[in-house]
């Protein structure tokens, strides 16, 4: 029996970026095959290629057996293949079933096509249970509603072949529970499901095989009842994983931070934070765990006073800062609080500056770059010199556009930023996305350093073993609410699983009736 | 010899109107006597006295300016360059070698405010100004006083396009208020508006209406539309004042053409024949003569600033 | 591998100077096709604007207003901002010019009438820039559309004033009343002739100077301070501008007022300089030619004064062609200067993409 | 007083059909995705071809024909400097219209040699007015026959295009698979790519239906309004659409009110000059002519409704991670 889809020797060049080099990949028809790797491995690209959203640079496709050629997203869609992407693809103010149709509408005038679709809508609903209400307006639904859009898109075009990128970051573990069943159930109609993921666990629970990808090229195939998690952590990195920090018990003395009841609301009136309270001692670090999307970059926009709360207060630095009261980010720095934000692009650099000006980013007020007037430029470069020896930044050139750093260098001259400030009170969002796994040990042990030199850290991440490795506390969010809290030494995988789920106490209700 | 030159304003000389008179004149000369005249077209104020030392600078002489806007430019470079002749139109400027010449554009208006009244049948005229100034003052006011000697019980009604250089060359407002003019009646419409003018003389032609031209003989321009022209003979002004320089009989001074000297008239030829009756054509030639022999007097809006006759 | 991969001056010379030769050729291309020789008209063009004292004097004086502009739709850019509002502020910027003149030039003399003419521009300018700005900070409304309405909306307040209350009666031209000579800026050939130089009359004047002050005031404005520090950081990355704490409302009505105070200068150069009284359309498109100077000028004060004196020069040197061979009308500047707009502004991916594409392949090979 | 109503309504009919046109361009442009402040550009660069083409073949609808190409042409050049190029929509906007301001006024010189006008149009050279079948007998009917005869009868053939392009708007729009894609394009043209849709084919669908509506526009200022070309003539109008484009909210209906509320206001202005109203005296023209700009900024701010644009707008399209 052919293959659903084989690659040959694919291949994709992003400007001075190999995202994929000499793919090949065979998958059997009528399975869920998994593909795994770190971020930047280059999974979405290889998916866009499938998907015709990329041609590739050389290489070919073949579906059923048979070589086709992939130009755009529509000859992707003739041969029967579906996508959903790895960020929505939808029209926001427009209908469930307008997004359905979009693309395959049926004649030129709307009216048949309409018709036509809410009834085949009906069918998969039906068959699938992908209920979903059709004249709905996208953006007022639930995130994961509006996937479920997505599948329906793939499935109203007669796919028989569906790749997911990275379905469940969005997705609560109950959600990317209900996903599994429906892929199980697409899988029994003899649709094949390519699922990318870096959790180890739903591949796991979920795929027939698996395939490892590794800075653009595929290392690894392999059948998923014949491997273990350990196996394809150290396929996906290169080297064996260290999950683990050295450091000592925690010596966490007074409350530098507390905040109580903190809620906010976004431009469109919906809560993203909820009556959030916590405590911050010197001398600890505090995890917080939880699905992406949960209120956590909402926690830090507010902690580090880029955006103000709505409700709620925070005690901080003899400080009592309020609605009414606020401050904002700069005054909060002056109150010595530094910020690695989750988004360092977006947020923590200005990718057109030089790096010795991107150095100084938020302090850039501080008299000790400045002089009466004009900013002091000696003083800035000799102290980006100084750092980008101390945090071992390749190349070590303050002029150089902080663009064309690499991730992890670019990781460093934020965090070195923001530590060499000698805080009080860290916030530190997702420290090691898109950092290499040496960049990793260093970054970690720096924020370990500090937590002993006495002061407060607050690790936001979304990646479990992380926040394992560095927490002396965690506390677990989920819709903007803190749904639990537990020592270091107690956590462990399942438990924050489903406490990320929301699942723990009701399981532990189950246990005790 | 001479080197003859001309700085139009900057309507530019093919306005249809008073800068093309002045153009016509030029053509003229150059017809007649072979010798080209050299033209300038400034698009800003800064141009314009750029363009006059230039001219001045390279000898040329007499330059005739054409335009009240051109006045201050024209007296700053006369008093750098006395030996040079300048001619200004429309404007008045008190140098041993500036020939200002003005026109009694009342006398020609008050022509062709009788004509429009003679013409009318609903015994409602309008007149439809270009900018807002009290050079165009003096023409609705001639017109008014003509209409009135012609017919005491008649409507007058006026309009001005608007208050900036730009009311002289809006056609397409020219024609919405020459609409609204007919639409209260006026079957005769007479337009001192530059281009403005030409939205104005369309508008009569689509509604079926009548119109009078300004500055030069437009009676060509819509044929059986155009009831008449007020001519004012720039020009003339033009070509006298090459005619006068090469002849060296040219003077500086203030120059007042008016009807007894062909510096103002209504235009009659082939094309508005057939709208002009006998007895029609005899009215005009006896209040014409009537206005040279000074029997009517015809009030001048700007020696008063007022339309009290 | 992470060196800086396309050399500067590929960015900040050979780029600039291939979309203008561009410009330069399509234009080239309509001259032909209206029947006249290129060659010959950019002859006519070079000597008009350079090929004596006066020519210079009035490449400079254009130049001067396109400084202004210039740098006032670079200002507002640094910040992301997009002032196409330059013509209406210098408009207004004009008006206040013309108010203090009005109402000193008896009394005082011209130091005394000139700085406060200078501060009557900018706080003029940047007012009628303050109220696009303060939308845009306050209320998200797109600064670009609220200055374009409000060009017209100083049009039109510009002919109410002065129509109705600043013309001179019995004046047939829509204009005041002509200053005093106090109150008239210095021209640079009565300023330099005194100490034994002599260059040709031309408008030029004391604002020529200013102009050059202003650019070395934004120079380091922006590239020194820290107010131009957030301006940037605003410009390149407002999440990152928010984040850094930087109060970028704030930062965005500074830029709009300061960029609205130069272009306000236009009014000196214009009323004060030349024109000696308020009158209308003295803007003569000057604010949207800076928006092409600001573009060519890489957004710097250097590139600003190069690209305005070579506009000072087409314009110059347009006039003179105009003058030489009527059949080219001297909009033909205006083609070259909207060309100059599309192909170093509109489509500058156009040879930057490929050529930078070159030099990355060139890195890595 | 029902009368000068009347009146002033015809006239708004007459004022207000290129701002339609070129409102409704710009709806499509904007539906799409793309800003265009080249309307203006496009309307004066049809006006002229237009004006030119009539005067030299003697007939309006060749005239009409190249007005249309010229503006297509000029929508083609902002395609591909926003669309293929990735450029920046504004400053391509800007580039057009100073372009277009030049080089009609340097190819009228040359052509024509009239200091930039093109020769005056006379007879089938310009669309004439059609009266309507007993439009004639029904004028001394009240009311009904009023506005049949004066208002609604006695305009040329553009005037009811371009009415009859807002309920042809709407439903294309709204009602078919173009609109759908066109919508979905300008909120979010990621969606359509991976929907298999070509991004940049539809936005240039998009404005070349753009370029045919500015090309209407402009052919009917120097050929149907006016009877012929003059520099500058477009003033303004294509800003005043974009204006009513906003003040409309992208919508064809709304956008047809707001320039007809626009068109009213000018119909206004030309007869208020210097008309003195009782108890308020003299109401300075400028203020009527103000007012369209006025409201759209007043709108803009949130002060009468919210003007929400298409998500996309004005974003280049780039195949990358949001
Ligand atoms: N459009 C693009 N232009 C330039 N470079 C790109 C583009 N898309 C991806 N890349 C680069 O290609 C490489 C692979 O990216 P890709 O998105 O395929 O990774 P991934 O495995 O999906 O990562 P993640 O887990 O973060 O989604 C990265 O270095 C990325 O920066
Ligand atoms: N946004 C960007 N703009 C321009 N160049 C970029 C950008 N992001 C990455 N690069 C270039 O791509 C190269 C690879 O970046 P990437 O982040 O994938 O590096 P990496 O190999 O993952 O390094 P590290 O291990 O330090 O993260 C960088 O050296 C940089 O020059
Ligand atoms: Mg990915
Ligand atoms: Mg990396």
């Amino acid at each position: 029996m052919p293959y659903a889809i084989e690659l040959r020797d694919i291949s994709k060049r992003f400007g001075a970026v190999q995202a994929n080099k000499d793919i090949c990949l065979q998958v059997p028809a009528g399975t869920i095959h998994g593909i795994i790797g770190e971020n930047g491995a280059g999974k979405s690209t290889l998916m866009s290629i499938i998907y015709g959203f990329y041609e590739a640079d050389t290489g070919h496709i073949e579906v059923d057996g048979k070589r086709v050629d992939i130009r755009s997203s529509q000859d992707a869609i003739n041969a029967g293949i579906g996508m959903v992407h790895q960020h929505f693809m939808l029209v926001e103010n427009f209908s469930v079933l307008e997004n359905v149709i979009l693309g395959a509408e049926g004649g030129a005038v709307l009216k048949n096509g309409i018709g036509a679709a809410r009834i085949e809508l009906q069918r998969l609903a039906h068959e699938y249970s992908l209920d979903i209400d059709v004249d709905a307006i996208v953006e007022e639904l639930p995130v994961g509603l509006q996937q479920r859009v997505e599948i329906l898109k793939a499935l109203y075009r007669g796919a028989r072949i569906l790749i997911l990128d990275e379905p469940t970051g969005v997705l609560t573990p109950q959600e990317a529970d209900h996903l599994f069943r429906i892929l199980k159930a697409l899988k029994d109609q003899g649709v094949t499901v390519l699922l990318i993921t870096h959790k180890l666990r739903e591949i796991m629970a979920s795929t027939d095989n698996v395939s490892v990808m590794r800075q653009g090229e595929m290392v690894a195939h392999r059948e998923t009842a014949h491997t273990s998690k350990e196996d394809l952590a150290e396929l996906m990195v290169g080297k064996k994983v260290r999950l683990t920090v050295d450091k000592d018990e925690a010596q966490p003395s007074e409350v530098l931070l507390s905040a109580q009841n903190l809620s906010q609301f976004d431009s469109q009136g919906v809560k993203r934070l909820k009556n959030v309270s916590l405590e911050l001692r010197a001398g600890e670090i505090l995890g917080i765990a939880g699905v992406s999307g949960n209120g956590q970059s909402e926690l830090l926009n507010v902690l580090s006073g880029i955006t103000s709360m709505d409700e709620g207060e925070i005690h901080f630095a003899g400080q009592v800062i309020t609605a009414k009261a606020p401050k904002d980010a700069a005054q909060m720095r002056d109150l010595k609080m530094a910020h690695v934000p989750e988004d360092r692009h977006k947020m923590g650099l200005v990718t057109g500056f030089e790096a010795y000006e991107a150095a100084v980013l938020g302090y850039h007020n501080s008299p000790v770059y400045n002089g009466k007037i004009l900013m002091n430029r000696k003083v800035m470069l000799d102290e980006c010199n100084e750092r980008m020896a101390a945090w071992d930044v390749r190349p070590p050139n303050p002029h150089l556009k902080t663009a064309n750093f690499s991730g992890g260098n670019q990781q460093k001259i934020v965090i070195a930023r923001e530590v060499e400030q000698n805080p009080e009170v860290l916030l530190i969002g997702q420290p090691t996305r898109g950092v290499d796994i040496g960049a990793i040990e260093n970054i970690h042990e720096q924020i370990v350093k500090l937590r002993d030199s006495g002061k407060a850290i607050l690790l936001v991440s979304v990646e479990l073993d992380e926040i394992m490795a560095l927490s002396d506390r965690i506390i677990v969010m989920f819709d903007g609410a803190v749904v639990g809290e537990l020592d270091a030494k107690d956590a462990d995988e399942r438990t924050l699983g489903l406490m990320m789920a929301n699942a723990y106490n009701e399981e532990q209700e189950g246990v005790s009736a | 010899a001479t080197e003859p030159a001309v700085v139009y304003d900057q309507a530019g000389k093919f306005d249809k109107s008073f800068n093309e008179g002045v153009y016509n004149g030029v053509k003229e000369y150059t017809a007649e006597t072979g010798i080209q005249v050299r033209e300038f077209e400034p698009k800003n104020e800064a141009q314009v006295e750029q363009g006059l030392r230039r001219l001045a600078k390279r000898g040329y002489s007499p330059i005739v300016t054409v335009g009240f806007n051109m006045t201050s430019a024209v007296e700053k470079v006369a008093k750098d360059f006395p030996e040079i002749n300048f001619t200004i139109i429309d404007g008045v400027i008190d140098l041993p070698n500036v020939q200002s010449v003005v026109f009694k554009e009342y006398e020609g208006s008050f022509l062709v405010g009788a004509l429009a009244a003679m013409a009318s049948k609903t015994n409602t005229v309008s007149f439809v100004g270009g900018m807002d100034i009290p050079l165009i003052r003096k023409f609705a006011c001639g017109y008014e006083q003509g209409v009135k000697y012609q017919s005491s019980n008649a409507t007058v009604l006026q309009n001005m396009t608007g208050s900036t250089g730009a009311a002289f060359n809006d056609p397409t407002k020219g024609s919405e208020l020459a609409k609204s003019q007919f639409s209260k009646g006026s079957d005769v419409v007479f337009a001192a508006a530059g281009g403005t003018g030409i939205g104005v003389y369309q508008a009569a032609k689509d509604e079926g209406k009548l119109a009078i031209g300004v500055d030069s003989n437009q009676n060509h321009v819509q044929p059986g539309t155009m009831l008449t022209s007020m001519v004012k003979r720039v020009d003339q002004a033009a070509y006298k004042t090459y005619k006068d320089a090469a002849a060296g009989t040219w003077k500086p001074g203030l120059v007042v053409l008016g009807l007894s000297d062909g510096g103002v008239d209504w235009a009659l030829d082939d094309n508005n024949a057939s709208l002009i009756t006998a007895d029609m054509k005899a009215k005009m030639k006896d209040i014409r003569a009537k206005i040279i022999s000074g029997e009517i007097k015809v009030h001048d809006y700007m020696s008063d600033n007022t339309c009290n006759y | 591998m992470s060196q800086a991969k396309v050399p500067t001056w590929v960015n900040i010379a050979l780029i600039p100077v291939l979309n203008i030769m561009l410009a330069f050729f399509v234009s080239g291309l309509v001259i032909l096709a209206i029947g006249e020789n290129p060659i010959e008209a950019a002859g006519y063009l070079i000597y008009g604007a350079f090929g004596y004292d006066e020519g210079i004097g009035y490449t400079l004086y254009y130049a001067t207003n396109l400084i202004f502009t210039g740098l006032a739709v670079s200002v507002a850019f640094k910040g992301g901002l997009f002032n196409i509002g330059g013509e209406g502020q210098a408009y207004i910027g004009g008006l206040g010019v013309g108010l203090i003149c009005l109402s000193l030039d008896h009394t005082m003399p011209l130091y005394v009438i000139a700085p406060l003419a200078v501060i009557g521009a900018a706080v003029f300018g940047a007012a009628w820039a303050y109220i696009p700005a303060y939308l845009q900070a306050r209320r998200g409304s797109h600064i670009v559309i609220t200055t374009i309405m409000f060009n017209f909306i100083a049009s039109s307040l510009m002919v109410y004033l002065i129509v109705n209350w600043l013309k001179e009666d019995g004046r047939m031209a829509p204009n005041s009343r002509t200053f005093e000579e106090s109150a008239w800026l210095p021209y640079l050939h009565e300023l330099l002739s005194p100490i034994g130089i002599e260059i040709g009359d031309s408008p030029l004047n004391l604002a020529f100077i200013w102009a050059l002050l202003c650019c070395v005031f934004v120079w380091g404005l922006i590239w020194h301070t820290r107010w131009g520090y957030q301006l940037r950081t605003l410009g390149t990355n407002p999440t990152a501008a928010r984040y850094a704490g930087i109060d970028t409302a704030k930062v965005t009505i500074w830029a709009m007022l300061i960029s609205g105070g130069l272009a306000g200068f236009v009014g000196l150069n214009e009323i004060m300089g030349v024109n000696h009284n308020l009158l209308l359309n003295f803007t003569a498109g000057y604010g949207f030619a800076g928006i092409a100077v600001a573009l060519m000028g890489r957004n710097h004060p250097i590139g600003i004064i190069l690209a305005a004196i070579l506009f000072g020069a087409l314009y110059q040197g347009g006039a003179e062609l105009a003058f030489e061979i009527p059949t080219i009308t001297p909009e033909i500047v205006v083609v070259i200067q909207g060309l100059v707009i599309l192909f170093s502004g509109a489509l500058e991916h156009m040879f930057k993409d490929r050529i930078e594409g070159f030099f990355i392949r060139r890195a890595v090979a | 007083m029902f009368e000068t109503l009347i009146l002033m309504l015809d006239a708004t009919m007459r004022v207000s059909t290129p701002l339609i046109f070129a409102a409704l361009a710009g709806l499509y442009s904007e539906r799409a995705g793309i800003v265009d402040i080249g309307l203006e550009g496009k309307i004066l660069g049809s006006a002229f071809a237009a004006a030119a083409a009539a005067a030299v073949f003697g007939s309006a609808w060749i005239g009409l024909c190249f007005g249309i190409l010229a503006s297509v042409g000029l929508a083609m050049i902002h395609g591909f400097a926003c669309i293929t190029h990735r450029g920046d929509h504004i400053v391509s906007g800007v580039a057009i219209n100073t372009i277009v301001a030049g080089l009609t006024v340097t190819l009228s010189m040359h052509w024509f040699g009239m200091g930039g006008q093109t020769p005056a149009l006379v007879g089938d050279a310009r669309f004439l007015d059609i009266t309507f079948p007993f439009a004639d007998a029904m004028e001394s009917v009240p009311i009904i026959g009023q506005i049949y005869s004066n208002l609604l009868s006695g305009h040329n053939i553009l005037v009811y295009l371009a009415f009859i392009m807002v309920p042809v708007t709407y439903w294309v729009i709204y009602k078919t698979r173009f609109g759908l894609r066109l919508r979905a394009v300008g909120e979010n043209p990621h969606a359509v790519d991976t929907a298999g849709i070509s991004v940049s084919f539809i936005r240039y669908r998009a404005l070349i239906i753009c370029g045919i509506l500015c090309g209407l526009a402009g052919a009917y200022l120097s050929t149907a309004h006016n009877a012929g070309f003059l520099k500058d003539m477009s003033a303004g109008k294509g800003y005043m659409a974009l204006a009513a484009l906003i003040f409309g909210k992208w919508r064809p209906v709304p956008v047809l009110l707001a320039c007809l509320l626009f068109g009213f206001l000018d119909a206004v202005a030309v007869r208020m000059q210097g008309v003195v109203i009782p108890g308020i005296g003299e109401v300075p023209v400028q203020a009527i002519e103000v007012l369209p700009y006025v409201l759209t900024v007043l709108l803009l701010a949130g002060f009468i409704g919210k003007a929400i644009g298409p998500k996309a707008i004005g974003r280049p399209y780039v195949k990358e991670r949001a």
